[in-house]
């Protein structure tokens, strides 16, 4: 009998997770943006320790007083002050931990439920898929900011209800995303084979198709994340968001609007800053596409 | 094509089914009261109080209001606002075309910004112009548009005076509304200068509001591009000989339009929720800052049914977009 | 020795729908099919694309459930019998090396997967199976834990023909399994084919339009067209003598390395119809260099000509 | 056009229909433009003059009032309407029936009823309207109320055209009353653009000589800063209710005047005297020693922009008490208080307040945070609840709250009009008193002080009750802010009215004193 | 002086020490006759022939000692004048039939642009030029076809629209990039039929690229082998394929099942094709070459005139045959 020769040479196949760490570092901006939004991780982390001031600790004695190195600025306020005289800088540096966490809830608040709801839609085509697709379809044919202010409205502006609000808004993108790469996968031929070693509905679904849909869940948590970050400012701006006196950006914007012509520093800081997260994280959705996209790793 | 769109039409009904009880609940469920509202700062005795609640039909059990609600909008009436009992369709009907005019022009500034840039960063692939035009784009992408709005408002209106304001025509030009559209009725009236005076307020909203689309259309279009630029039929016609302008232009092109044009439909949405933070920062009397102090207002009928006029518009822009979808992919528009 | 299959009357039917406007239509991807394969035995299935092979395939593999007709897998009726245990005894392999795999999962896993699901086996003794089997197709142990995309489409195939064997089952259907590999590729893993329906005795029902690859492997052919038999018989006689003017073009369409100088060959005019509305009468008539009156109006019924059925009224005249 | 006024307003109107509605933004795009009564106040000030009634007469029980009628009064002619008579007797009755009496056929029509009308009672107060002839009418009262005829100069007793709501009715289109306004008013209504303009033209007519503006344009600006920017950019001449932030910068600017004035308004902090502990006046007391008034006063209204609060109204009305010096700043005595009540170990209240800015709170986040900070001194963990206006006032009528931050404007110039509203038992009962204190002391000289007469009586009784509310707290008074309107330099004869609203009939332009 | 040659033809991706996709490549190509290119996926075939035409894109790189065409110097030739060349002189169909035509623009639009284009002409004439092609490659109801748009074509048909394209301006060169394995063997067979009767009537030369040995046997008269982007084996049918000289050569028609081998072990390369990384330094064959002696593990051969074929071997098969 004949069997097949075995390999002649063994090519050296890199880890999954080392190429795509190699693709990943190749993509500069992805890198920086990497940095930057360790930076930011590190702001939220050690918060306490950082920040000069506590954010909530007023000077009123120094109400708006300008960055340390305009004229009349002080040596203690490094980026000035706002208008009850709290220390800028600290109230940044807070902020960041609080956008990080409303990112990180309100994506994991709408990832989980959304990739359930889009597996269901993908595997059972016949009543419920359809359900849930014409449930989405509602959600998106409002704009999604007015129904997260209509969101709010209802349960009361907070912390937690702005988290709820943007997962709630973002939910549709998820499930549709997750159905159309279900549907995508359950016509390939692995799916059919796994049916054929008799794999139940659930082991299809969560052990079959659910891993080969994630690239595009992380780039989309990833660009969701950034998305709730900018939907957090813009109600902290309409005044629906978090509650005073948390240093928000968006609320801290919101308030600082009145004085934009005196003090443009208050208005300036917080838009750079959300501005720099939210670009930071999107670039690294960026190159996170870019490094799993498939059709840069297989031939097919 | 046309069973194509009876499909897509008759998928709206359950939509809009939705929209309705959606709205519906939502706007029970949001605490406060809108006789409270309605009074402003003088309050109210507790009698007082339930006579206008009966008058309003509020202290109906839900599903009966919910179903004479749906009457209501079978007959075509949409209610009347709580605060100013104009009719919802005629406040929506005068607000709407300021906001037309600001997504439209917003949109023409995005398509055509972004169009051209896209084209040029996947033309240009790799260059410091690709990486800079798509740095640009995920910059705009990125921006809290409300903070671009001041930005922009305090350098160019405020420190250069170059652009106005806020508003959409100097009062001091007295101009008819005729169609609600500022720069045709600035054109119709008789008044010198007026059509530039709302080109001039129309600029930055315009700008602010375009400026994520702007950037989602560029991208869009570069990637677009790029695959198209990869296909078969672009190396077929560049082995035929064909100029790099017509490739670019007659094929490449016209082939990236189509998934870009699906965009546009998808951006509808997100140009409503920018809307309403441009229109509140740039006083715009369109309907996005209209509802927002309807929700902020408690003025149930306008919240509802301005939200289903503008899940209804939503929709069918979407629908549109399909059509036109169809009608630049052969593809689709023959389908059987 | 009685057959592990049987197929009677299969068919399967696709509605479509065609808009508000127009009635549903339905495709008659196939119709009417009747077989029987033997243990051990290859049935090769041949005929140009769409001509309902694959359709056939999932039937056979009970991936979807025929329209009409009945199926009997080793004995049992596929209609009544327990699919779990009909499970263990069809199994698949596909066209595509690329996309049968998982692609996020160690093949190891992958070939484990069946018997995790099947059997009470224990891991140990599962890895062990595996690893047999593994070793079987020509792999080795250290490629237990890779990833799909570290193989080459060669090493796939095999490692999905060895997923597909690992249950023992007494049918395996191949669907166009060479078809997306280079000759050389395509050698090894037609020899794996065959050692291992030596050694397990499998029967294959063999899925390709490749007539070449077919008379190599094949015991019995099928020829299809438009959902349809044209011919069945033993693989041999088929090729020496095609009775079916369509066997007959199909044969002399295919280029050869060795092509007799001026062969007279039957040049088919034309494409398959559109499958929504199939011909009257001889689905094959309107590409028929022979079709009469008769052809156009009757349709041929399967009937033994010469130890095989042929699906043509004048099939006697080329014996 | 130097002929053209453009204000930059704050809120779009309600409608037109004024009597139906209530806010000072409706009152100055109707009754101050479109419509005149018979009596008028004084510009910037509450002195009564005639307008559509040249004379009058009381009777000695106070009972009758007989008005005489302005000859050769024309309503305007719009392009809606074109009277065919004169002004008479017949639009006065028509004015007032509609709205007190519930047989009239426009009473029905008025979807929310004619809420100033029925808060004043006017319908229990007049036993009916003679018409003595065409140019006489007189009110007959079931009992004398001094005020009635300063009620008559007040937006809702606007005189409207009979005839007009006749042709209206007949037309089956009655609701162009609200939206087609017609009056004998200084000004013209010519269109209204919602949320972005209202336009007036002159009234070439009008009986007290046309005003010299011949275009008043109302350019709908809500956000405050955006009306000081539209002012700079000459957008508009006049902005109302700028902010005191933005006070500073308009006063260097030679370009804008800045017109102040004080009116009756009051910002204060009501305490929950119903929820425990804020039932201890201890801890009332300690509130209020918290509480960091100048730093509240400079960070919400700037220098100059409100004067610090001790009691419920103004010091400026009548009946205060000057010698009252109201609770200073002192944290050490606050947590002594508390210390002494039993909070030694601090307290959680929550703090409520609104979402969008008005005169007696410009920017609540500041006012809610500082109050906070101050409290946090003493040892009191407050937390910040933001409510929309509606939602505010209807949670805190059900007492949900322990501090919230409220205002109030007076609107007839009497002390009670503070008071027995906001402090009485029956406010309490009702809610309308957000401190739900009831003090029977208190509310005695409350009654005393309305069954007197004479002022200076009536002054004593309010100086005690006064010394009653600074010793129980249940407010932290904070501020009477003052009230602003910036005007470009070419405006002239613009004043503001202590009553809240608006008139530009005497306003004039003389570019040549804009130094633009 | 030939058609058309290519001496020394490499193309390369990625980095400069990553093995080169067509390397060293040598063919001549005489007026009128069929040269055929076998060879495995990924051999380099298409990128040989793309860097003929100068549609390698960036960064991909193409050196070559001479790309010569019907006299012209294709490496010395400017953009504009190459354009002007392709599609006229040299025309190419390819694999896709689907794929390589415009989806947005009808069958006659994509005909005309190219009559335009190379022959100037327009409107009717044009139009009725268009309708001839579509005439001469065996479309029925050709009339009706020019106001189609591609995805209304079958597979063959629209193989049929490509040729035409192809053929629009009479090219001296038809470069056919495995024009029918696309398509079904009935279909196939009429395709090949067309080209060749096409490429007979108007004495075009015709390169034909495929992976199908049994296709290359029934229609070129000259034959390529490559193997991982070199050419191992060059000469005339049908003697090659009778006598090959190559171990490779020998080894893909051994892998062919043929009547004979019914149910009979294949003899096939064991292996696979040497990606990047396992590259080995002598003969690219050696690691799977059955004859591999110790000098092909060493060194790597030249393409070597052995008799009537030309085979990249230090030790071609058929020396002991006369
Ligand atoms: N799910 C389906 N719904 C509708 N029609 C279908 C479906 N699956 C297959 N068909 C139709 O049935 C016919 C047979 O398809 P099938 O895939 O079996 O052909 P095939 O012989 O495998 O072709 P190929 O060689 O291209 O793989 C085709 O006309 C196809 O369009
Ligand atoms: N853009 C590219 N970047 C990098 N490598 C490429 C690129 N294009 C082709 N290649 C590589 O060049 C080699 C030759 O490809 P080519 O397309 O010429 O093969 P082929 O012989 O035509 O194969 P097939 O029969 O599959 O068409 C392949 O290994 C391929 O991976
Ligand atoms: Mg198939
Ligand atoms: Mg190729």
């Amino acid at each position: 009998m004949n069997t097949p020769a075995p390999l002649a040479a063994e090519p050296a196949w890199p880890s999954p997770l080392r190429e795509f760490c190699q693709a990943f570092a190749r993509n500069r901006g992805a890198l920086a943006a990497l940095l930057l939004l360790a930076l930011l991780v590190v702001c939220a982390l050690l918060a306490p320790w950082l920040a000069p001031f506590d954010p909530a600790a007023q000077h009123r004695d120094f109400l708006l007083a300008p960055p340390a190195w305009l004229e009349g600025g002080q040596a203690r306020f490094l980026l000035g002050t706002d208008e009850l005289g709290r220390d800028l800088l600290s109230r940044l540096i807070f902020g960041a931990r609080l956008s990080l966490l409303i990112g990180l809830a309100s994506v994991a608040l709408s990832l989980a439920p959304g990739v359930l709801l889009g597996l269901c839609a993908g595997f059972f085509p016949r009543l419920l898929g359809p359900a849930i697709m014409r449930l989405m379809d509602v959600m998106l044919a409002l704009p999604a900011l007015l129904l997260a202010v209509a969101v709010v409205a209802v349960l009361g502006p907070g912390l937690l209800n702005t988290v709820l609000a943007i997962a709630i808004v973002s939910l549709p993108a998820y499930v549709r995303l997750t159905r159309a790469a279900v549907l995508g996968e359950l016509h390939r031929d692995y799916v059919t084979a796994a049916r054929l070693a008799g794999a139940g509905r659930l082991r299809l679904m969560f052990v079959a198709v659910l891993p080969n849909c994630l690239a595009p869940l992380i780039v989309q948590a990833t660009l969701g994340f950034s998305a709730a970050i900018l939907d957090a400012a813009a109600l902290g701006f309409l005044g629906l968001g978090v509650q005073p006196p948390t240093p928000e950006w968006g609320s801290m914007l919101a308030s600082a609007r009145d004085y934009i012509e005196r003090a443009w520093w208050v208005v300036t800081l917080p838009g750079l800053a959300i501005l720099g997260s939210v670009l930071a994280i999107n670039l690294l959705g960026d190159g996170l596409r870019d490094a799993l996209d498939p059709k840069l790793k297989n031939p097919d | 094509m046309l069973s194509f769109l009876a499909r897509r039409l008759g998928l709206l009904i359950p939509t809009f089914l939705g929209v309705t009880l959606l709205t519906f609940a939502l706007i029970r469920l949001i605490p406060g009261d809108p006789v409270e509202v309605m009074m402003g700062e003088r309050r109210l005795d507790p009698q007082a109080h339930a006579e206008a609640m009966q008058r309003l039909g509020l202290d109906r059990p839900l599903h009966e209001q919910y179903l004479s609600y749906l009457g209501q909008l079978a007959r075509g009436d949409l209610g009347q606002s709580l605060r100013t009992h104009e009719s919802v369709w005629s406040e929506f009907a005068s607000l709407f075309p300021a906001t037309v005019e600001l997504a439209g022009a917003a949109l023409l500034f995005a398509a055509v910004l972004g169009l051209l840039a896209g084209v040029v960063a996947a033309l240009k692939r790799g260059t410091p112009l690709d990486h800079g035009t798509m740095g640009l784009a995920l910059t705009g992408y990125s921006m809290p548009i409300f903070w671009w709005a001041l930005i922009l408002i305090m350098f160019f209106s405020v420190g250069l005076g170059w652009t106005p304001v806020s508003g959409r025509l100097d009062l001091l030009y007295d101009v008819e509304p005729v169609t609600g559209f500022m720069l045709i009725d600035t054109l119709l009236s008789d008044e010198q200068g007026a059509f530039l005076d709302a080109l001039r307020h129309l600029i930055l909203p315009a700008i602010v509001l375009g400026t994520i689309p702007l950037a989602v259309i560029a991208r869009m279009t570069r990637s677009s591009m790029l695959e198209v630029l990869r296909e078969d039929y672009i190396r077929a016609a560049r082995a035929r000989g064909l100029s790099p302008a017509r490739l670019v232009f007659v094929h490449a092109l016209r082939n990236a339009l189509v998934p870009v044009l699906t965009v546009f439909g998808l951006q509808v949405g997100s140009l409503l929720s920018g809307a309403v933070l441009t229109e509140t920062l740039f006083s715009w009397p369109g309907i996005g800052k209209w509802l927002i102090e309807a929700i902020g207002a408690r003025d149930y009928p306008v919240v509802q049914n301005g939200i289903l006029l503008i899940a209804a518009l939503v929709v069918l822009v979407n629908v549109v977009v399909d059509i036109l979808y169809g009608l630049a992919n052969p593809r689709i528009r023959h389908r059987q | 020795m009685s057959p592990v299959l049987i197929a009677r009357e299969l068919t399967r039917h696709y509605r479509i729908s065609r808009g508000l406007f127009r009635p549903a239509a339905s495709v008659q991807a196939l119709n009417g099919l009747s077989f029987e394969l033997e243990a051990g035995q290859t049935l090769a299935v041949v005929g140009e694309s769409g001509c309902g092979k694959s359709t056939l395939a999932r039937a056979l593999t009970l991936i979807e459930a025929p329209t009409a007709g009945s199926l009997q897998i080793a004995g049992q009726d596929t209609a009544s019998a327990d699919h779990r245990q009909l499970r263990r005894d069809v199994q698949m392999v596909f066209q595509n090396p690329y996309a049968s795999l998982n692609p996020r999962r160690r093949i190891g896993d992958q070939l484990a997967e069946p018997l995790a699901i099947n059997t009470d086996l224990s891991a140990a003794e599962r890895r062990a199976r595996v690893l047999a089997m593994l070793e079987r197709v020509g792999l080795r142990a250290e490629h237990y834990p890779r990833y799909p995309h570290m193989f080459s489409g060669g090493q796939r195939q095999r490692i999905a023909i060895a997923r597909a064997m690992i249950l023992r089952p007494k049918l395996l259907v191949a669907d166009e399994p060479t078809s997306a590999l280079d000759v050389s590729v395509q050698a090894q893993v037609l020899n794996l084919f065959l050692e291992l329906q030596q050694q397990f005795g499998t029967a294959y029902v063999f899925i390709s339009h490749n007539l070449a690859v077919v008379r190599h492997i094949a015991d019995r052919l099928l020829v299809m067209y438009l959902g349809r038999p044209m011919e069945l018989g033993p693989a041999e006689r088929i090729y020496r003598k095609p009775l079916h003017p369509y066997t007959q073009a199909l044969l002399a369409a295919t280029p050869s390395l060795h092509p007799e100088p001026g062969r007279q060959r039957v040049r088919l005019a034309g494409e398959p119809p559109n499958p929504l509305e199939p011909p009257t009468g001889c689905v094959f008539h309107p590409r028929c260099p022979y079709a009469t009156e008769r052809c156009r109006g009757e349709v041929p019924a399967l009937r033994e000509v010469d130890g095989r059925e042929v699906a043509c009224h004048y099939a006697e005249r080329f014996v | 056009a130097p002929s053209s006024l453009v204000v930059c307003t704050e809120a779009s109107p309600e409608g037109f229909d004024v009597v139906q509605y209530t806010a000072a933004a409706s009152a100055d795009a109707s009754a101050e433009t479109v419509f005149d009564r018979l009596l008028r106040f004084a510009p910037g000030g509450t002195e009564l003059l005639p307008a559509l009634a040249e004379r009058w007469e009381v009777s000695a029980d106070g009972l009758e009032y007989s008005f005489q009628l302005r000859r050769g009064v024309r309503f305007q002619r719009t392009p809606w309407f074109v009277p065919s008579r004169e002004f008479n007797a017949d639009d006065v009755i028509w004015s007032f029936r509609r709205q007190i009496d519930p047989q009239h056929p426009w009473h029905r029509l008025s979807p929310r009823g004619f809420p100033y009308a029925e808060s004043m009672a006017v319908g229990e107060l007049i036993r009916r309207i003679d018409r003595l002839d065409d140019h006489r009418v007189r009110f007959v009262l079931r009992y004398p109320e001094a005020p009635f005829l300063a009620n008559l100069a007040m937006g809702f007793a606007s005189i409207y055209p009979a005839e007009y709501a006749d042709r209206l009715l007949a037309a089956g289109t009655p609701e162009r009353l609200n939206s087609q306004p017609v009056g004998t008013g200084p000004f013209v209504f010519e269109r209204y653009e919602k949320d972005a303009q209202v336009r007036f033209r002159r009234n070439p007519d009008y009986w007290d000589g046309a005003p010299s503006i011949e275009r008043l344009i109302f350019a709908i600006t809500p956000e405050p800063n955006v009306r000081v920017q539209k002012l700079k950019a000459r957008d508009c001449q006049i902005a109302l209710y700028p902010r005191p932030v933005d006070l500073p910068g308009l006063r260097r600017d030679p370009r804008i005047a800045v017109l102040e004035d004080e009116p009756l308004l009051t910002a204060y902090i009501g305490i929950n005297t119903r929820h425990p502990p804020l039932d201890d006046v201890r801890v009332r007391q300690a509130l209020n020693l918290a509480v960091d008034k100048a730093a509240y006063l400079r960070a919400q209204f700037g220098e100059g922009g409100a004067s610090p609060a001790v009691a419920p109204y103004p010091p400026s009305l009548w009946g205060s008490d000057p010698t009252l010096a109201g609770w200073p700043h002192d944290p050490a005595r606050a947590r002594a208080l508390l210390a002494e009540a039993g909070h030694a170990r601090g307290l959680k209240l929550s703090i409520w307040t609104r979402a969008g800015g008005g005169p007696t709170n410009p920017n609540p986040g500041i006012g809610a945070q500082l109050l906070q900070a101050d409290l946090a001194a003493v040892g009191i963990q407050a937390e910040i609840r933001v409510l929309e206006w509606g939602e505010l006032i209807k949670r805190a009528k059900n007492g949900e709250h322990d501090l919230v931050f409220m205002g109030w404007a007076g609107d007839n110039g009497d002390p009670d009009n503070f008071l027995t509203p906001n402090l009485s038992c029956v406010a309490a009962a009702s809610g309308e008193n957000q401190a739900g204190w009831c003090n029977e002391p208190f509310d005695a000289l409350l009654r005393e002080a309305r069954r007197a007469t004479d002022r200076t009586q009536r002054a004593a009784f309010y100086r005690q009750a006064l010394a009653i509310f600074h010793e129980q707290a249940p407010w932290i008074p904070l501020a009477h802010p003052r009230e602003f309107a910036a005007v470009r330099r070419d405006v002239e004869g613009f004043v503001i009215s202590p009553l809240g609203t608006n008139n530009f009939a005497g306003v004039r332009r003389t570019p040549a004193s804009d130094p633009e | 002086m030939s058609l058309l040659e290519i001496d020394n033809l490499s193309v390369r991706y990625g980095p400069a020490d990553a093995p080169p996709v067509v390397d060293d490549l040598d063919l001549r190509l005489e007026a009128g006759e069929v040269l055929a290119i076998v060879g495995e996926s990924g051999s380099g075939k298409s990128q040989a022939l793309l860097a003929l035409l100068g549609l390698v894109d960036p960064p991909g790189r193409v050196a070559a000692e001479r790309l010569q065409f019907a006299g012209h110097d294709l490496l010395a030739l400017g953009e504009r004048q190459r354009r002007r060349l392709l599609g006229k002189e040299l025309a190419m169909v390819f694999q896709d039939p689907l794929a390589a035509l415009d989806p947005s623009y009808r069958v006659g639009f994509q005909l005309a642009e190219v009559l335009h284009r190379h022959l100037g002409l327009r409107g009717a004439a044009a139009r009725r030029r268009a309708l001839e092609l579509l005439e001469q490659v065996e479309i029925p109801a050709a009339a009706s076809r020019l106001d189609a748009y591609p995805h209304q074509l079958s597979g063959g048909m629209a193989q049929r629209v490509a040729i035409a394209l192809a053929i629009a301006a009479e090219p001296r060169l038809l470069i056919a990039d495995e024009p029918t394995t696309a398509l079904d063997v009935t279909i196939q067979a009429q395709i090949l039929e067309l080209l060749l009767n096409l490429q007979r009537e108007h004495g075009m030369a015709l390169l034909l690229i495929s992976h199908d040995l049994a296709v290359v046997a029934e229609c070129a008269s000259q034959v390529c082998v490559m193997y991982a982007g070199q050419a191992v084996e060059v000469g005339a049918l049908p003697g090659l394929f009778d006598a090959p000289a190559h171990p490779y050569t020998e080894a893909l028609l051994a892998a062919l099942p043929e009547a004979g081998t019914a149910r009979h072990p294949l003899r096939g390369l064991p292996g696979s094709v040497p990606g990047r990384h396992d590259r080995p330094a002598g003969c690219l064959l050696s690691p799977r070459c059955a004859y591999v002696q110790d000098d092909c593990r060493a060194r790597r051969p030249p393409l070597d005139a052995k008799r009537q074929s030309r085979a990249r071997c230090f030790h071609p098969r058929n020396q002991e045959t006369p």
